[in-house]
């Protein structure tokens, strides 16, 4: 065990799935040389070399579309999208081409591929650096779609992701890379090295995909959520004293059904979170899943607290940003209705 | 003939001109004469005239209803069946939907291709994909996408692949020139000559995307094959419709990737002769004797009279083979039939549908296939 | 009045369009000489010049690139993606681009175009000729999305499209080009010329964006739908007797709140039907709806009929199109709860 | 120089060459030379340190916390400040977030960049974008995206919808080299190719892509400008550190522009001499001298001793004119701060965070709204 960042974690991850097989090869832009903008890959190409670490050409197409070429022949690429507001460019590979490949030709073909991308908020990084794209994932057959919440998931889930045989999506809170950042911008962030879910075994190991975790137990209302939000909505559960069950989903696409079904019916109340835009945003999903689950176990209307439907603004982040004094609030009216 | 290992730089001249073996006369002539022996000419011959005689029976079977959709490949036979008589086993093409000659002439069974046009209980794609969207790994074909150009820089990455593991099998992509528009063509010749993987770049320019000539994707440039200069990749300009010279830049550009030269970019000169595909009617849209006046004339016919020429074929010989092969088609109807057609099946079983989404399917899938009730 | 198939109505919505504003340009693969695959601009050329209708290379990022430089100089450009399942290569320029320019510029610049594409299934077109991708438009903060049912509602509300000084995605049903399919696909469909709702204006109106249509009143239960559906659910609720109300919704996005909520608070139940893939399609928004705005007048959990999560097949497609029977289903399951 | 009339195919040479006019002496020499007054050139040396006093102090404020982000184009300043001024009023730039000397040499205020950088009170842009993302449409420039490349066939369409209209007005294209790889680099170009609207395509090759050189999107090419020739669009490449050059060779392309001739597309040769931006330290990837021993030195350097060997220009007159620059630049700088900074504020009212995400806030824009209570 070792007191890690989430970079690091995920580093590690991607050296224990390079070192165990061959096939794994690791490319993005500024991903090989530098070690990527965020640092995640540093080190690899200096130690497995240029063939398995290196640097693409700014062509996010180009990147996914060779990756699904590789993996067809017989590789696990596991790339880099700098952030994840440039996944666009590539997102017809994604959405036409690795989602369906194994699906079209029977299984004749298969792209197991892992797509890594910084997703969310918290940055000040304007329209383009502070997108959370999952819905756009997840509404894709054929996709997987992980997002982990602190490093000991990051490490176990990304090498659950590259040994996966199916394409994962595996979006990666950039606000978490270095603490678990629950909203109180004003106020410094405990770095994981202080941090319990900072304890990362350091050989291999895996967190499954399609398996929720209770971050706290509770018994009044259930809050689905994952990524930056969990620590949100930790931080709006203990601040408002309400007895919330929070459950980081960690994996949206298998979703974890028992788990959510189980907590809902047992509390009688949900709260679902995400940052991204309201409309159809994963939210939404989990609204639906919950009204078709536990209808008549609801005590109230399941309330969502998202981005609003706007493009991610600059100076105003922490008006936009679902911070806990509105998921604190949600908790209180849904306990109130 | 330029030696494997020249420069982009070197052959510019090689993307603005027409690399041609056979003349007017159906002689073989020039540096790229001289590769293949009679026999397999006359293999060649068989394979277009296969070709041609399975799209002639699937595209009446469409019109009898027997399944939704078909695209022929007449008048381009040459390009795909020439080409791969230069692949090996193991080598890799990311097709089109209209290079069913790859298949043909690599042997693929036609009673499977057409399991596949009929959706039917013995499809290999289980009923999933439209008709001709053939895969088949074992036989180098991979999995054909609806979506144009997709395919491209995959065969690039197949290619990478190939070369990080050190071993000497190739990738062939192929895309039609209205297609060379869409982004992933650049995405492909970019990742083509920055990582220089063993890979040929096929455009197979048929002077017609749809209702749209050429000129459009093509724009102010002269040809097709120059876009590849831009990158330094060596690009060549071949007459598709001579299947020696189709075999014999194939060859070279084949020797190139194989011996880790890097990419080689090829524009194949050819004429779309019929519909875009059974969804399409010309005649709104191009003058209906164009394809009679089209100045490379008939594939088969061309290798046919070279053949003649080199005493190697004959008029009776051709209508021999024809008929053989005709009824080798016919037969393989019937059978492929015996198992089913599109519209009154059967198919696989409805429940296949919910499978090979994932490896394993997830619970989401599992509830809604006892939703579905199949 | 004429009566017009849904083809020879969007073609005079362009028609009249075109005619007032000379800004109105039209463009997009096969769209000019040929006048598109479906011949939705079949006669533009001819009538308006070569400047005013034309064919575009095969790029969609190319033709909605370019539809944003123009609408950013002053025009009004109205573009076809032959089939929604190819809008994907053009997906960045939507998302990135056109969605955001009136908002990153301050009103500086607005980009005033129409994006037509032809949606859905039911024509044997396979995984790539089927698509319903309504959601991963109406995720994006910027973007209107449209889709009409039939032909008098198509022309209103693509002159309305092309006269919006915002982007507006504009699907069109192609199962519906010709008439009314209600899922029976084993039953001939009348034609729109034989229909009233093949009555068209000849000249200009619109149907103003965001507002749906009742085409059922009832008073059992809500059915919340659009696009080919829409006669799917009335075939549903005729053969099962239930008295239902069917809200043809039109414009996604904005939605017409006030028009949903009335209905369900009326009949106290909810079906939602879409044809895309289930997980975060648009019916799960509208369950999100429903249960923000309606939940305490519910008396069954809301249920929705979809696509299945996996890629559209081509043999299976009537076990795949969620017909009348899988919406007769759900009505008489709504009523039982 | 070649006529504005030329045909790509013959001038393929000047996609492999560099076009310069100042020779290392400081002498303005060759067919580009002469285009340019005394005043012309001293007006242009003024921008081009307006710009560097501008960025020097704006890495500044933004290393003290007064804002997020930032990115300067030391080393740059040519490209965009000579080319500024080859424009006229009415055509447009579709710039990347390197060329404010396009905004500086267009007499845009200062303050008011200062102000979008600060996200203050009288930010145009009301704090919605990242610093240095500008947009001002009576000054033609349009609003900069942080998604690399998108902007690129966006001025094709800018361009093509002058020419639809029979006005003209000229596009300007900008991306870096690095962005070339992108796929709306080549939308960009087939589309120029086909429609020949009055666009000039500008490649910035600053040789640096953050971490990444050039190298890997150029692949085995030899040029970035040989990209254009595949299209049929004559291709320049120009040293972008000589001013003069520069501007004669954007006059040549954005004549041909308004006189209907075409695209053109140009490589600009420069080096990025400062960090990516104010997020990225260099240190990591490149040798920390790799700047000074870059042969194409400082632009403000060059063409200050070309102004000195003319007789126009003096040590004297380049520090006095430095420092009214710096002055001008901090009492700019004193003024937006009057306004707000990021942290400090005051900003737009947060409620404006919901307006002109449409034209008319929608119904869920105003619950939206009313929820946060803003
Ligand atoms: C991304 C995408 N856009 C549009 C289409 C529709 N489409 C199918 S084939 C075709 C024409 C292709 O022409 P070309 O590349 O020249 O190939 P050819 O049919 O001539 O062999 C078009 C536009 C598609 N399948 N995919
Ligand atoms: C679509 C997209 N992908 C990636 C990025 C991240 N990114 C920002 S700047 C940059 C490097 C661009 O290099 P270049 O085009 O050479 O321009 P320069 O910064 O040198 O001026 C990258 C990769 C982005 N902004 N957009
Ligand atoms: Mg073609
Ligand atoms: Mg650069």
């Amino acid at each position: 065990m070792t007191r890690m960042t989430m970079i690091e974690a995920i580093r590690s991850a991607m050296d224990v799935a390079m070192e165990r097989d061959d096939n794994v090869v690791v490319f993005g832009e500024d991903v090989g040389y530098f070690g990527g903008v965020f640092r995640c890959t540093a080190g690899l190409q200096q130690k497995f070399g240029r063939q398995r670490c290196f640097d693409a050409p700014i062509s996010e197409s180009g990147i996914i579309g060779a990756a699904v070429g590789m993996a067809a022949y017989g590789l696990r690429p596991c790339v880099e999208i700098q952030f994840a507001d440039y996944i666009y460019p590539g997102y017809d590979q994604l959405v036409s081409e690795a989602s369906r490949i194994r699906y079209r030709s029977a299984g004749d073909f298969t792209t197991p591929l892992t797509v890594r991308m910084p997703t969310g908020g918290g940055i000040f990084g304007g329209q383009t650096h502070s997108q959370s794209p999952e819905t756009l994932f997840a509404h894709v057959a054929g996709l997987k779609t992980v997002i982990p919440s602190n490093p000991h998931d990051a490490k176990g889930l990304l090498i659950a992701a590259i040994e996966d045989d199916d394409p994962v999506i595996f979006l990666e809170p950039k606000r978490l890379y270095n603490g678990p950042f629950d909203g109180h911008h004003d106020r410094p962030v405990t770095p994981w090295k202080k941090h319990d879910l900072g304890e990362v075994p350091d050989g291999h190991y895996t967190v499954p995909l399609g398996k929720a975790a209770i971050m706290r137990e509770g018994g009044d209302v259930t809050v689905l959520t994952y990524g930056t939000m969990v620590h949100v909505a930790l931080a709006a559960a203990a601040e408002t004293g309400v007895d919330a069950e929070i459950i980081d989903l960690r994996t949206l696409l298998p979703l974890d059904f028992e788990a959510i079904e189980a907590s809902v019916r047992k509390t009688g109340r949900c709260v679902v979170v995400n940052e991204a835009t309201k409309t159809c945003g994963f939210a939404a999903e989990l609204m639906a899943v919950v009204m078709e689950g536990c209808f008549h176990h609801l005590e109230a209307p399941v309330i969502r607290v998202t981005g609003w439907d706007t493009p991610y603004p600059h100076a105003h982040e922490w008006d936009y940003f679902p911070g806990p004094k509105r998921v604190g609030a949600a908790l209180k009216r849904v306990m109130e209705a | 003939m330029p030696p494997v290992d020249v420069e982009a730089l070197h052959i510019h001249d090689l993307a603005y001109s027409v690399i041609r073996v056979l003349n007017d006369k159906g002689e073989a002539v020039g540096p790229w004469a001289g590769q293949l022996s009679d026999e397999a000419l006359v293999e060649g011959l068989r394979h277009m005239m296969t070709v041609r005689a399975f799209d002639a029976r699937m595209l009446m079977a469409q019109r009898q209803g027997k399944t939704s959709f078909y695209m022929q490949a007449l008048g381009e036979e040459a390009v795909a069946c020439a080409f791969r008589m230069a692949l090996r086993p193991g080598d890799m093409n990311f097709s089109t939907y209209r290079q069913q000659g790859l298949l043909i002439a690599g042997g693929y069974p036609l009673v499977t291709m057409m399991n596949q046009i009929y959706s039917n209980a013995k499809d290999p794609m289980k009923g999933r994909q439209l008709p001709v969207m053939y895969s088949s790994k074992k036989d180098g074909y991979f999995t054909i996408s609806g979506n144009l150009a997709t395919q491209f820089i995959q065969a690039v990455g197949w290619a990478m692949a190939s070369a990080i593991k050190g071993d000497d099998k190739v990738a062939a992509g192929w895309i039609g020139e209205g297609s060379t528009a869409e982004n992933d063509f650049h995405s492909a010749l970019v990742f083509a000559s920055t990582y220089k993987p063993p890979v040929i770049l096929n455009v197979v320019n048929n002077q017609w995307a749809i209702s749209t000539f050429q000129g459009i994707a093509r724009g102010n440039a002269a040809t097709f094959a120059s876009r590849g200069l831009g990158f330094g990749i060596p690009a060549l300009r071949v007459d598709g419709n001579d299947y020696l010279a189709v075999y014999a830049v194939a060859k070279w550009a084949i020797s190139r990737a194989r011996m880790n030269l890097g990419p080689t970019l090829i524009e194949f000169i050819t004429y779309r002769a019929g519909a875009h595909s059974t969804s399409d009617d010309p005649s709104g849209y191009r003058p209906k004797d164009e394809s009679s006046g089209w100045p490379l004339g008939d594939p088969v016919e061309r290798l046919k009279k070279h053949l003649t020429l080199r005493g190697a074929w004959s008029e009776e010989r051709h209508a021999q083979a024809k008929g053989e092969i005709e009824s080798l088609v016919v037969q393989a109807q019937k059978e492929a039939e015996s198992h089913g057609t599109l519209h009154n099946g059967p198919h696989a079983p409805a429940g296949t549908m919910f499978e090979d989404v994932f490896s394993e399917p997830p619970i989401h899938l599992i509830r809604q296939r006892q939703e579905a009730g199949i």
